[in-house]
């Protein structure tokens, strides 16, 4: 019995974690940011450079063959560095797509590519969950109509994997014909999103696919958005620390004040426990996969609370400063509020939860 | 309790319905700029000659001229407000540099400054916070060194809303290095046209610079541009923070924003049900109704305290931290009832309400933190409210301030 | 316009204060629980010649006339002193009933009888509200079978005012044939509850009894407890307060440490608001009878969770001294215990207020 | 991250189990009083014998000798828990005194006292808090003066479970009264049958006396009944403290709760709806069945680290306030979906599981309060956990401790 991370698995983070630091530093981030670019190409580049694009996918085909947990720890070291890089679709949910329900002729063509970092993969699967202003996408034979929203790493995407609303899995070239991508601005510049709009679109299914395997990705999905909020919350945890350690206020740091000290000492005793929560979620994924759906609500669910708790006192812990634009905070701040919404909020997260145990219908 | 006016206040109200009904073409644009417009000076001075702003302002400087009546200023309020009316501005300068004038201001500052800025010709902002003192304000480093009949200024302020648009500002600048920390401030009125003033735009979290960073360097203004005397200004200014604290926190913001979500969580659906029938959102929207609706209470408890000249005690003291911490809840709820769309912002498509929910859950927690963080906040309602000894002096100093 | 008291309110809260500050000092509220007793009939006999036991009741029928904002400060003095008597059913809910629902005659029969405190009046209409244990009572012409749960007042009682089923009201002597009365213990000693048996027994109805009537009985009842609490709750953090300027650890009193300071403060800051609602309610019961309802809802629902969050806060303010018996603390605890699931919990009683204003089915 | 306990362990699982099954019939009854029944002591013999209890303790006191193991320790604790069987003794002399005399104890203490110790034929108990002194346990007062080969002992204690029982007590007393009061103290042990010891149960909010209070009036006690030197008691009495605080907070015991809420849910009903039925009861249900499963995982990780002697740092630190809170707030979620039910409380009629959840709800504020208060568990976090600089003395004392 052994619940911690391997050697391996602390040195891969430890890696991944250092290159982030530098590479996605908060200068680059916000240029980034500002700029409203779709992503970082120079830190997904690096990043695909050290094999992590490829962390799921099968050596065969490129890949590390790693499983959830490691890429959940990869996902909380890019909260952690609120790097602007496609993770969690191109990284976990398509390739995760193709592996369970792509033919072999579908995983050869694209997993290699994934692995490599040379293209990158939009997400379409949030009407799935909850459908909002009409969204929906509908399929007669391999032909798609409708609209999807908030298509994870929609925006500089090659390729989507699109479910409809039956749960049949679908693959998507950026530039087939009937297809509209329409950008979504969200609090969070560092992951934008989009609007995929199919007017009888023909695509190519993926032959397994099911709404059992789109249930699948959307746990590998909650869960890595429950490690990037861990990392996220992390770091303004530290950042609390730090400058609670420096800033002077009635001639002692603000850190010696009682008041400030326990508002650290919540978020710390809040997020530690968080920790445990999602590496089981993800181990769960792979290695007790009846357990994998109620666990990566909880950690989704779980974390978005104590992350919304976490960026607001870590924002009051830095006063003003924390407010402003000057010190970067909201970043985390923001990455923690799109993360809490993405692939469904909370409520409706517990919601499945109970429905999952049969406590409700 | 008699929540009814009674016939004089009554009487009032029709005069003020008749006013409104008589003058809602003649309602200003903004201007946008936190500078009135034109169309809202001339608003403005309709305004004071009928008694609507600046109302217990004294004639000879301008102002209506009335005594102070409460429930007067709430009936003026109230039915602008039904009317969708702009009331007279608010500014800094009106809210702030005016009541300290009066107060404390020689015969001829007060003249000087009076009426052209109640009238909306002079804008005035505040300089008092710096990037180094911001709960504890009295530590502030702006110096202001004697040269002749003139200080000579350098240092920064921060958190100086319209400094860009200003004529004036109204500051905090330390004279008397050698006095203890809260004894050697003062506090002067400069031009913003003074060369060696630079403004820089503050950004903040919600994307938008609300705020300004003043820069200082060798300004000089002539030493009788003082209010009160050499010193005293800590004194001075801490009169009208108290002002700005209580004003932070407004129910009937709250009021409006409640009203707003109950519309929202009719109108959305998700996957075809309405948010009002989430039995989540709508529990924690009747929670928070019960909320408004006793911050609301409160407000009108404390109104009628003021009117009679009575001390609320500790009623008045947790309105900043109950207020702006009900009217960030309430962001949350939108934010989360919208769910997905909840998180979108600036002009991306299927944006709700232009993104005021984020936006206003960013700059309310701004609000929290800024004039007196929630931490000050309850050590000001432990200590004065409910006569909790002050924290003990440390031995020895950790560092300067 | 005046939200406040008048100088007649003031006194005659001031005066009931001091008397329950005497009368109920805690070694006799300590006395009276230990005994299991149903009322302390001492106090209640000094409530009741200062008038108060019929405040609500017509001068005509010997009580003082008053309004429900006077009884809402009576209890709020009750909830204060944690006293031992029978006052939101007897001097509430049941001449409430009698006044909006009774014929002359049981007006001048009991009216005067409840005024003078000679008589205690148990009120049975928590079933109308949600039903337990198959619970519920129903009526053949004026026979009444099944039971009620949760009798406010009903230990002792000489009277009971009942509601079926369908709202209709009845008085219920507590000597009638086949009524049998069971007294239940709750957490809090100082307010037992009963629970009445009913076997075809012969009741007297109250012509004009009504489903509206027992809504009108509820949102009294639930105004006066959440008076209760208001008092119960302003006491817990004014002993909190004075325990923390007294105790020393750490060679300071602990109120000089932040974090109980705090502690202090937030209770202060959640609780005074709650007493402009808890006015505004009574006082919307008899004045703004449209908004009577819903705020007796919203001060209910709202004084339960801040209760709930004083009595813990207080508790642990006076540390290891707060949990024991010595300083008897938790009478106000489990008073705000009780307070909170009586005539409906917050969650179900926040229901109600959706459904007040057409938000639920 | 591997969940199985590979073989060497799963083949020690096979051993625990069938020694279970073939002791079933010997489980002991419950004294109920604190002091282990003739039952409960031979069945202690038994787990002794095999290894299941004093497991890590030398033989040469009457242990079974073997190496520590915390995996196998929790194999033997799982299937135990799984039979329904009673553990080893966990009473406060085996868990706090033993260890204490194992590392610091003289040959002579060791022989004598921890054999009948493990063995439940010597019940301890433990004479720590002071009324005066809860959360600055240094601060006590219990005096010992000196006379001849004797100490005098003058003094209170309290929160002294089991003390109506026991035979002995450990006991912090002040020795040195002109040393800084950490350097004071000493360690004694001596019999609750000395004259000038009275004991008194302690009631608290459950309405049960789960503590005593204990008097000392001139208890005299050979001097040579310390353990360690003089004026050493307070950091002899803390290496144990830690050990008492990391078992408050055990997630096993939120898991059975949690469980039970689930039935519970699942089988009362109001006005004919189920409690698993309504929507608010059920999101707080699986809110805290994130807490509890968070908890449980985090209890897997700090065992690991244990059993790698590897420091877990704030992970450690965090386990008492976050579980205690945990279990606090699953007695009111239980409580709160009872409704009317969930108030009745003694041997009231339609009483519910006994009144447990109350009185669990009210044990376990004590908890949060008892073991170091929530506000001590914060300056322990952000102090050792996080390096935050602890609270500056002050300049002058309020008072004395």
């Amino acid at each position: 019995m052994e619940f911690a991370l391997s050697e391996e698995q602390r040195m891969l983070q430890d890696t991944v974690g250092r290159f982030l630091a530098d590479a996605s530093e908060l200068d680059i981030v916000r240029k980034s940011a500002e700029a409203h670019e779709a992503f970082s190409k120079t830190i997904w580049t690096g990043f695909a450079e050290l094999g992590v694009a490829g962390i799921l996918i099968p050596e065969e085909h490129g890949g590390l063959g790693l499983g959830m947990l490691e890429a959940a720890l990869m996902s909380e070291m890019t909260g952690r560095h609120v790097a602007p890089i496609p993770f969690v679709g191109t990284a976990v949910m398509a390739p995760l797509a193709l592996t369970l329900a792509g033919s072999d002729e579908q995983k050869a063509a694209w997993l290699p590519r994934l692995a490599s970092g040379d293209i990158v993969a939009g997400v379409a699967v949030t009407e799935t969950i909850s459908a909002r202003d009409g969204a929906g996408v509908s399929s007669q034979g391999d032909a798609l109509s409708g609209s999807a929203l908030f298509v994870i790493d929609g925006p500089g995407a090659d390729l989507f994997i699109v479910a409809d609303k039956e749960g049949a899995l679908f693959l998507v070239e950026a530039s087939a014909t009937g297809l509209e991508r329409i950008d979504l601005t969200t609090i969070d510049l560092t992951r934008p999103v989009s609007e995929l709009r199919f007017e009888n679109v023909s695509a190519e299914r993926l032959p397994n696919g099911s709404p059992a395997v789109v249930q699948q990705m959307i746990d590998a999905g909650r869960t890595m958005i429950a490690a990037d909020t861990l990392g996220a919350g992390q770091m303004m945890i530290e950042k609390a620390v730090d400058y609670a350690k420096e800033r002077q206020q009635f001639g002692r740091v603000i850190g010696s004040f009682q008041a400030v000290k326990h508002l650290c000492a919540e978020m710390a005793a809040e997020l530690e426990p968080c920790r445990s929560l999602v590496w089981y979620a993800a181990y769960a994924q792979d290695a007790i996969p009846e357990e994998g759906a109620l666990m990566s609500c909880h950690a989704k669910a779980h974390l978005s609370e104590v992350g919304r708790f976490v960026a607001r006192t870590s924002t009051e812990v830095h006063g003003g400063m924390g407010f402003t634009d000057l010190v970067g905070l909201h970043y985390w701040f923001k990455r923690i509020g799109l993360d809490r919404q993405l692939l469904g909020g909370p409520e409706r997260v517990r919601e499945e939860a109970a429905r999952l145990q049969g406590w409700a219908a | 309790m008699d929540l009814a006016y009674g016939a004089e206040y009554e009487a009032f109200r029709e005069e003020v319905k008749r006013f409104v009904s008589e003058n809602k073409d003649k309602s200003p644009r903004q201007s946008g700029t936190g500078r009135p417009s034109d169309d809202q000076r001339k608003w403005q001075d309709l305004l004071i000659k009928n008694g609507y702003a600046a109302r217990t302002i004294p004639s000879e400087y301008g102002g209506y001229g009335a005594e102070p009546d409460i429930l007067k200023s709430r009936i003026i309020a109230e039915e602008f407000t039904r009317a969708s009316l702009p009331l007279g501005l608010a500014s800094q300068g009106v809210s702030m540099l005016v009541p300290t004038l009066l107060e404390l201001g020689t015969d001829e500052q007060k003249k000087q400054w009076i009426e052209p800025t109640i009238r909306g010709e002079v804008v005035w902002c505040q300089g008092y916070s710096e990037p180094g003192s911001g709960s504890d304000l009295a530590s502030l480093q702006t110096k202001a060194t004697e040269d002749g009949d003139d200080f000579i200024i350098n240092g920064q302020k921060i958190w100086t809303s319209t400094a860009q648009v200003s004529d004036m500002i109204f500051c905090l600048v330390r004279t008397e290095p050698d006095a203890r920390k809260h004894e050697g401030i003062s506090y002067l009125i400069f031009s913003m046209d003074t060369p060696g003033i630079e403004v820089r735009p503050l950004m903040t979290m919600t994307g938008y610079a609300e705020f300004n960073e003043v820069f200082f360097t060798d300004v000089r203004v002539p030493k009788n541009q003082i209010v009160a005397e050499r010193g005293q200004g800590w004194f001075v200014a801490n009169a009208t923070l108290k002002h700005e604290r209580g004003m932070l926190g407004d129910p009937n913001q709250a009021g409006t924003r409640l009203a707003a979500i109950i519309d929202l969580m009719h109108e959305e659906t998700v996957s075809g049900e309405r948010l009002i029938d989430n039995p989540l959102f709508r529990d924690r929207l009747v929670q928070l109704q019960a909320r408004v609706a006793a911050m609301q209470f409160h407000g009108m408890r404390l109104l009628t305290a003021s009117a009679k000249k009575e001390d609320p005690g500790i009623a008045r003291l947790v309105v900043k931290l109950m207020g702006c911490e009900l009217n960030h809840q309430l962001a949350a709820l939108a934010i989360d009832a919208l769910g997905e769309l909840g998180v979108l912002y600036e002009r991306s498509p299927h944006l709700r309400a232009g993104g005021r929910w984020q936006r206003s859950y960013m700059f309310d927690l701004g609000l929290i933190i800024g004039g007196g963080t929630a931490q000050i906040q309850k050590n000001i309602i432990s200590e004065r409210g409910l006569g909790m000894p002050r924290e003990p002096k440390p031995a020895r100093k950790e560092g300067a301030a």
